[in-house]
């Protein structure tokens, strides 16, 4: 195999083969731009942080008194548009998608590389317009743009917001419809389908969804901005329209757009927990179409999100028992993901320590999602508490805590350096503590009855409230400390090696950090993926 | 390699194209009734098969994977159509 | 096949591919992946129709027969025939024939140019008849909000297929550039094919287009 | 128990008893799987540590248990989604004696009418043990009538009525929430629902000043606005007769047949020319703008009212009244 020696001092790799702004603004190697990317979300994650931890402040107290009702509006509307599109969808697949897909199917680049760039760009100029649309004032329509509110009774800049999403979009678009291309036309010879990893298999059905379900979003931006803009009526009842379609346009993105948020994640533990538990994964064909499976299944679910919204109810049945079925590959994940562990040589490393908060966390979620689906149960919780907590489980505890644990898992492969073990695991602590109280309560919340989006309210919802905001404030210690762990190391941390977990995996197989065509020769695969059976029993880093 | 189709085919497909153009213009001024719209999709369907096999060679693609994607890419839209459907046909059933 | 195009067509060979077939597939692939996308974009606008079309038959109908049903159905006459100039610009190159690609390519651009002058004219026509959605817009007969809506839904749709249009200009404009330059062959000629997919697209979409909106409504002035 | 820390929201209506149960075995199921995962996680991370196992053992997969855990959820799931639905049906299915009470939603409070011509502003006063039926529509953006003492949501859309149907088993004071964002003062836009023993509700009722019913304001209005003019009842009007049309089934002049619901009413009047009734022409002028909300609900509910006025129902030559069973389209 092409492995690079370990001395690297004089090694030639991606962030030293040429230097300089230009080298990096109009690179078109997928690890630059994955870094590029890194950088961007990073800071937008903390952008959506910062507006979360105000509106946790907010509720401190029942009454309205940190902020003015329409401020309070603006920054949970603003968090969730930018924590959506400019962070969690992007977060796996255009980071560690990026950095990894072709890594890992044995390939020099993405298909097409020129078009990754063009599609980080677009994810600039689009969070460039969020930010002015910020800087200028904001928009308060949730991030759900809910017509006729938002196209004809909000002052705000609704159609910036709306510009930048749809930019924004294009930039999902493109990172998917390369990600298909690649994984279909570009696997190094040996690399079936049967073989590829699974964090391939769900980076390809999260790409499927991008690529289907975007342009639908798109286009209803365009008409919302084009009704707020011209009257024109398409949704606003008052010029005849019907605002259900909206919802239904809208749900029809933003319900795959979920799994575009998990799916990835879900790759990410099942890279992870095979390495730290040094076995193959427990029913890989089972996990690999499951991903497919809930690609699928997930379009046909959209309308659970307006049980309550005037729907026929013939018609919600039909999407409720769809909602049940899409649960089944997810449970089907979970189940396997567990059996995986059992007599395996566990290592309690960080990356595992994130997995292994994901398994509980997501279940979490998940089984909340049952509640949801249920006609009878949603019509009481949803537009609660129940709901925002629900989905907090799925994209920060699942999500975030995956894109966590992933980027621990590769840094050493992206910076060629370790991050400090004892930081890692002190972070990782922290952060499912200072979630599970922050999030915990809520769902009681919701079940007493608190309405969601509510910036003043009822006294006996204090208590939990008090504890929610308490906990987000460990979350915010938890989420600071890898990010100054990871600057840290990349000076002082130590040199990595080409495989420092001992894991499968082509990209393992290469120098850390890689070099810029990512192999010396294409490589030539003969085994199955996860051949943990036939690789050293320790790992080396943490064992 | 790719296949080279002979320019009569093309001008073949061309001259059906306009020959249902000229059909669906014509049976635009029959009253149908409720097949008008029935018939002027099948045309358009008709039409839209054609441009794609021949013009678009996905008759002759030696990549099926790329016939995956536009069946995918319709089914979708068939996803997208129906399932809105269902909310708004079933609405008078209760 | 002559020496030097071979040579043209290995220099064509991006960095990152194994070889041309590899990067003809993908670049294919990538096209029809785009056009999917395509496809959901315009869906969105076809399910606003389709409802509204459900909901509001009546007005559907009056609304189509302010169409103007002549110049609709010479539109249509008139894209078909770009995409046959289109597809016989693939098949020039496809045999090495450069100058016949250009010449094809220029008419496949005039008739473009020809479908959204006659689509100026009818929307000008519109103007005139006071059949712009917004205040100005009238209409005397049943139901005017959704006779108006179905105007709204009748300038997006075509308004983004006009857009389409342009763009497709702008796209086969730039291969005839680069082909006049000497950039393509009978080896290399994705970007030709893929212009080729993408106008042949916004010739579909303007086939569902044509029924949908013009012949809906028109045999009560037949 | 813990006024400033409930774990469990009040239970005031029948609708809530029925979700409660199934919202309890959701728990216990879900929750009892959660705790299995748990403990598994926990359990093989500590008994196959690194250092207690030598070698971990090459597992590929079993069929047998992937079948299970695919096809003993999806049972599950079956059993949740059944008995969801079925709570659903029925909270969404009014009994025929229910009481209307009109609710008109706008940023940012709730108007609501009793039929006997009360009027409420953010607050419902409803007698305990009767069925309660609100027929809602809003006024500009979409809202959403929320009462988790009930478990009841539904959104409140502008140009179209939705209904709920409740049955209070406890007199009491309940939140009324908004559930659905809708501009500055969301969070604002809460009331209460009173929920009194019959003789208080009788008593509230002889003390509240209404001018008359709904459905005599809608009489007057419909008088006032010359809608008597066409809509005769007799045979010989130009618009259809009202006489017992609501809630039957109406054949249209293109074929269809809708029922004459609330929402049929409301288009009716405000788009005569969309639907238009079998053998009528397209003369009515649209009340757009001319009407407003509360005025429309009480136009409704003098439609309403004509039902059972008179006893028998004397059949018109004209369709005005059609029942598609029995009478022939004229053309």
């Amino acid at each position: 195999m092409a492995s690079a020696s370990t001395i690297t001092a004089e090694r030639e790799h991606y962030l030293n083969a040429d230097y300089g702004f230009r080298s990096w603004l109009l690179t078109t190697d997928h690890k630059r731009i994955a870094l590029l990317y890194l950088i961007s979300i990073t800071f937008f994650f903390f952008i959506g942080g910062f507006f979360a931890l105000l509106i946790r402040l907010e509720l401190l107290t029942p009454q309205g008194d940190l902020v003015q009702a329409d401020t309070y509006n603006k920054l949970f509307s603003m968090h969730g548009q930018v924590m959506i599109f400019f962070f969690l969808i992007p977060a796996v697949p255009a980071v560690l998608g990026n950095f990894l897909v072709p890594m890992m199917i044995g390939a020099k680049d993405l298909a097409f590389p020129r078009i990754n760039l063009l599609s980080w760009y677009l994810f600039i100029v689009g969070g460039g317009v969020m930010l002015y649309t910020m800087l200028t004032g904001g928009v308060d329509t949730g991030w759900t743009f809910y017509v006729p509110l938002s196209t004809a009774y909000l002052g705000t800049h609704v159609v910036l917001a709306a510009v930048s999403i749809f930019i924004a979009g294009f930039s999902s678009i493109l990172t998917g419809l390369n990600f298909i291309v690649t994984i279909h036309r570009m696997r190094a010879p040996g690399m079936t389908w049967g073989r590829m990893p699974l964090f391939l298999w769900s980076n390809y059905a999260t790409a499927i969804i991008q690529v289907l379900g975007t342009p639908v979003l798109a286009i209803t931006l365009a008409l919302v901005g084009l009704e707020r803009m011209f009257h024109l009526g398409v949704f606003n009842p008052q010029l005849g329209g019907d605002p259900l379609l909206f919802q239904h346009l809208f749900w029809f993105y933003s319900h795959p757009a979920v799994y575009i948020m998990i799916l990835p994640g879900m790759g990410v533990v099942s890279e992870i927990i095979p390495c730290f538990s040094r076995k193959r994964v427990f029913g890989y064909e089972f996990v690999a179409l499951a991903s497919i499976g809930i690609a699928v299944l997930g379009f046909l679910v959209w309308a659970h999100h307006m049980f309550v919204a005037g729907i026929s109810l013939y018609s919600a049945m039909v999407f409720s028992f769809f909602s049940y079925l899409v649960a089944v590959p997810s449970a089907i994940k979970v189940f396997n993901w567990t059996a995986t562990m059992y007599k395996g040589k566990i290592y309690y490393s960080t990356p595992m320590l994130y997995a292994m908060g994901f398994i509980g966390l997501f279940t979490m979620g998940g089984m909340t999602g049952l509640f949801l689906a249920s006609l009878g149960v949603d019509v009481h919780v949803t537009d609660t508490y129940f709901v925002v907590a629900h989905f907090h489980y799925i994209m920060v505890g699942g999500m975030v805590m995956a894109y966590l644990a992933g980027m621990h898992f590769w840094w050493p492969k992206i910076s060629g350096r370790m991050y400090p073990e004892a930081w890692g695991k002190l972070a990782a602590m922290i952060i499912f503590i200072g979630f599970n109280l922050t999030f915990f309560p809520q769902f009681i919340l919701g079940w007493t009855g608190m309405p969601r989006r509510y910036h003043a309210y009822t006294p006996e919802f204090q208590v939990l409230n008090v504890l929610s905001t308490a906990g987000s404030t460990v979350l915010a210690v938890g989420y600071l400390l890898p990010m100054v762990y990871f600057l840290w190391s990349l000076r002082y941390g130590k040199e990595a090696g080409d495989n420092p977990w001992g894991a499968a995996g082509l990209e393992w197989k290469t120098a850390s950090p890689p070099p810029t065509y990512n192999f010396e020769e294409t490589p030539v695969v003969t085994w199955e993926a996860y051949n943990y059976d036939e690789l050293p029993e320790e790992v080396p880093v943490v064992g | 390699m790719e296949k080279i189709i002979s320019g009569k085919v093309y001008f073949t497909v061309w001259a059906a194209l306009m020959c249902l153009t000229v059909t669906t213009a014509a049976v635009s001024y029959v009253d149908l009734g409720q097949f008008s719209i029935v018939v002027a999709l099948l045309i358009a369907t008709l039409k839209g098969s054609l441009v794609v096999l021949f013009f678009m060679h996905v008759k002759y693609l030696n990549v099926k994977t790329t016939l995956l994607v536009i069946v995918a890419g319709f089914f979708w839209l068939a996803i997208l159509l129906l399932m809105t459907m269902t909310d708004y046909i079933t609405r008078a059933w209760s | 096949m002559s020496d030097s195009s071979q040579a043209l067509a290995t220099h064509e060979l991006r960095h990152h591919f194994e070889d041309m077939e590899q990067q003809r597939d993908a670049s294919s692939m990538g096209m029809w992946v785009f056009l999917i996308t395509e496809i959901m974009f315009f869906g969105g606008m076809f399910m606003a129709y389709l409802l509204y079309r459900y909901e509001y038959f009546q007005a559907w109908q009056e609304g189509s027969q302010h169409m103007n049903f002549w110049i609709g159905t010479i539109n249509t006459a008139v894209l078909i025939c770009s995409s046959l100039t289109m597809v016989l610009a693939v098949l020039a190159i496809q045999q090495g024939r450069r100058r016949l690609t250009s010449v094809m390519l220029a008419i496949t651009i005039c008739f473009a140019i020809t479908f959204m002058v006659l689509k100026g004219i009818e929307y000008h026509e519109h103007w005139l008849a006071h059949e712009f959605p917004g205040s100005a817009f009238h209409f005397a007969g049943i139901d005017p909000r959704h006779v108006e809506m179905f105007f709204v839904l009748y300038f997006v749709m075509t308004g983004f297929h006009a857009l389409h249009v342009l763009i497709g200009i702008g796209l086969v404009s730039t291969v005839l550039y680069m082909n006049s330059r000497g950039h393509y062959s009978a080896d290399y000629h994705n970007p030709i094919e893929n212009v080729g997919l993408y106008w042949h697209f916004v010739d579909l979409v303007w086939i569902y287009l044509y029924p949908l909106l013009y012949l809906i409504g028109h045999h009560h002035v037949g | 128990m813990f006024p400033n820390f409930p774990i469990w929201p009040v239970r005031a209506a029948t609708s809530a008893s029925n979700l409660d149960a199934l919202f309890i075995f959701l728990l216990l199921v879900t929750g009892m799987v959660t705790i299995m995962i748990f403990i598994l996680v926990t359990l093989f991370a500590l008994r196959y540590r690194h250092d207690r196992v030598e070698k971990a053992t090459p597992i590929l997969g079993s069929l047998a248990l992937e079948t299970t855990w695919s096809l003993v959820p999806f049972g599950i799931f079956l059993i949740f989604f059944v008995w969801g639905a079925v709570i659903y049906f029925g909270e969404r299915t009014a009994p025929a004696d229910s009481m209307d009470v009109y609710v008109v939603a706008k940023q940012w409070m709730w108007k609501l009418e009793h039929a006997d011509g009360q009027r409420e502003i953010n607050e419902l006063h409803v007698p305990v043990d009767r069925n309660v039926k609100l027929i809602m529509t809003s006024q500009d953006v979409i809202h959403s009538f929320f009462v988790p003492a009930f478990r009841l949501k539904q959104d409140v859309l502008p140009g179209r009525y939705t209904t709920l149907w409740f049955h209070a088993i406890r007199p009491g004071t309940y939140h009324l929430f908004c559930a659905e964002y809708c501009g500055t003062q969301h969070s604002g836009m809460i009331g209460s629902i009173i929920v009194m023993n019959p003789a208080e509700y009788e008593a509230w009722l002889s003390g509240g000043g209404g001018e008359g019913s709904l459905a005599s304001t809608g009489q007057k209005l419909f008088q006032q606005l010359g809608c008597g003019s066409c809509h005769r009842s007799d045979t010989q009007g130009r618009g259809p007769n009202l006489v017992g049309v609501f809630g039957k089934p109406v054949l249209l002049e293109d074929g269809r047949t809708v029922t004459a619901d609330e929402n049929y009413v409301r288009e009716s009047i405000l788009n005569p020319g969309a639907k238009i009734v079998a053998g009528f022409k397209n003369i009515m002028p649209s009340f757009q703008g001319v009407v407003n909300e509360e005025q429309l609900l009480s136009l409704i509910a003098y439609v309403k009212s004509l039902q059972g006025s008179q006893p028998g129902g004397i059949v018109s030559n004209r369709p005005a009244v059609p029942n598609v069973s029995v009478r022939p389209r004229v053309k």
